[in-house]
């Protein structure tokens, strides 16, 4: 990882990543997640949010040889080992599609609409993908 | 039986452009023609040479390049729309070649069937 | 008749679209984001199976595999991989592409 | 306009446009525009579908100076002297957007889904932007 | 919090999202193909209106200009510009655009 | 205040970069600072020299250069997506300057506001 400067003298901020889209359809997933792994270099609280069909992108088994895309939902796992670990999901998004936490390839916290909208009020910097 | 293709968005971004290279070749592989591809809106972006993805990602600009040459097919970039773009002659890719709208039109007129690719 | 569609039906009024004008008797490809439509159990099972009814629906199964889901398609949705969805438009005209 | 080649020995064939999106949020309702003026060129028998949010492409008074971009809604009064004079409006569309005939800055012929649907599965080629 | 929407509820079921999740006081900005959720009488505006119950509605006038609907907005609907974009994007935290 | 902004879509396809514009113009205007715009995804498009819109269009690229001259925004294009992208040195607009995705991250802890734009 590159060198980056040293921000000692801030305080961290909340930064809250979103993720709406289904992976594969459009780069905005994978690309998102490349926005994820940088932000842990620089020791901000950093959560995740997944909802709409931005649960799509935590199914199990995805297999991508015959679209000839490169699958990233490997690295989802390996998202602890950044010390990302606040991975939300809303609830009445993983129902509406038919899918359940058990579904998912790594462990989440599942929340309402509601949990999830105060959560998102709280922090510094939203972005979503 | 001769197919046209139009492709409405860039690479990488939307899985337009991969979705019509694997039609394209499920199409050439049952004895079928792929007599063009049109490229239009973000489209033309699929034909800059300029693009240099991750090693271990597909690169779809040269894999276009690769199949028009292998199969004759005629790759053509829309000017209106490539110039909005910033797709000329000096970053134009191997095998693509810029003409007007009206090539798209003629490839609606004499393929079988014209597929359309986009977001 | 071939429609073609590509997004989601949960982010996106491309599919429902669709299948307010598609005639009886058409034909209905899911691709990319659209195979999400076809996932046993989802709120758009239910108006897919009534359009089963009517017409014949596909779902493209790389498309599937890559999302997930190739093991949770609705029953009477037919399978179709690259080869397929070639054949498909082969066979039909028009083919609309849902963009 | 470009001289085209002479295509005298191919019969015409039906092609519908079908406009879906709304203007100026992005470039396919203008960039859509452009393959219908080219395709007046070609002596075939085009027509032209407005549906879903493409309805507020036809919708009187756009200003857009604000938004510092071109307004082309004037484009569509100048069809008629291309030959191209089937524009068909969905009338599901119009009504649940608030809309009727008399908002639109052209003479459209509003049909329902299902005549439309109908004329759909008549053409040789459909473009959808 | 302010929320920003620029997609079309027609076409899309970012603002659906957002008003899901948006807190009572929240304030959310129409921009873009997203102020045709303003229209007078489309099936959207009744949720508009609910909506307007818990919290403030804005939109924005030049992409309502564009489009011209700036004389069909639902009463109680709060127009600004640019200039009034940056005031809601300065006086509120944090900022969500719904992409 | 100082804002940051993020720019996710490409010139003319998506009015993401207008909305990105005429806000920043409006900030100006009544006094604020833009520290910084990122530009990822398409947005890195936004950053052709070759860019050539109709006469009568408005040329979104030559806007933003100008803009980052004359209030010294620092306008930045992320490199993985302007690789991806065709995006490099040789066709970047002036003005414009190609980094990493931590100078989004940074522009998150050190604006008061970070704005996205895309589609």
């Amino acid at each position: 990882m590159t060198d980056f400067e040293d921000y000692g003298d801030i305080p961290a901020k909340r930064f809250m990543f979103v993720n709406r889209k289904a992976p594969y359809g459009t780069v905005y997933a994978l690309e998102g997640l490349e926005v994820v792994l940088i932000s842990a270099a620089f020791d901000q609280d950093v959560c995740i949010a997944f909802m709409d069909d931005g649960v799509f992108q935590l199914v199990k088994g995805q297999e991508t040889q015959t679209v000839g895309m490169k699958n990233f939902s490997p690295t989802f796992r390996a998202l602890e080992g950044y010390d990302i670990e606040k991975l939300y999901v809303e609830r009445e998004s993983l129902a509406l599609r038919g899918l359940s936490e058990a579904d998912l390839l790594v462990p989440v916290q599942v929340m309402d609409s509601a949990e999830l909208g105060a959560l998102m009020a709280e922090q510094d910097v939203v972005i979503s993908f | 039986m001769k197919f046209g293709l139009m492709i409405n968005e860039g690479p990488y971004t939307h899985q337009a452009s991969d979705s019509a290279y694997q039609f394209a070749l499920a199409a050439l592989a049952k004895g079928h023609e792929i007599e063009r591809v049109f490229f239009y809106h973000d489209g033309v972006n699929n034909a800059t040479k300029l693009t240099e993805p991750p090693q271990d990602d597909r690169h779809i600009v040269n894999r276009w390049s690769k199949l028009g040459a292998d199969h004759g097919i005629d790759l053509v970039v829309c000017v209106a729309a490539a110039l909005r773009r910033g797709i000329r002659e000096e970053n134009l890719a191997k095998g693509f070649r810029i003409s007007g709208l009206g090539q798209l039109v003629e490839s609606g007129m004499q393929a079988d069937r014209l597929l359309v690719f986009g977001d | 008749m071939l429609h073609i569609v590509n997004k989601s039906p949960y982010e996106r009024n491309t599919l429902e679209s669709c299948l307010r004008l598609a005639r009886k008797g058409s034909k209905v490809l899911l691709i990319e984001d659209a195979v999400t439509a076809a996932v046993r159990g989802g709120d758009f099972a239910a108006k897919l199976g009534a359009a089963m009814e009517l017409m014949e629906i596909y779902a493209l199964v790389p498309d599937l595999a890559a999302r997930g889901l190739k093991d949770r398609v609705l029953p009477g949705v037919r399978l179709v991989d690259y080869g397929g969805f070639v054949d498909l438009a082969a066979e039909n005209k028009p083919v609309q592409s849902w963009l």
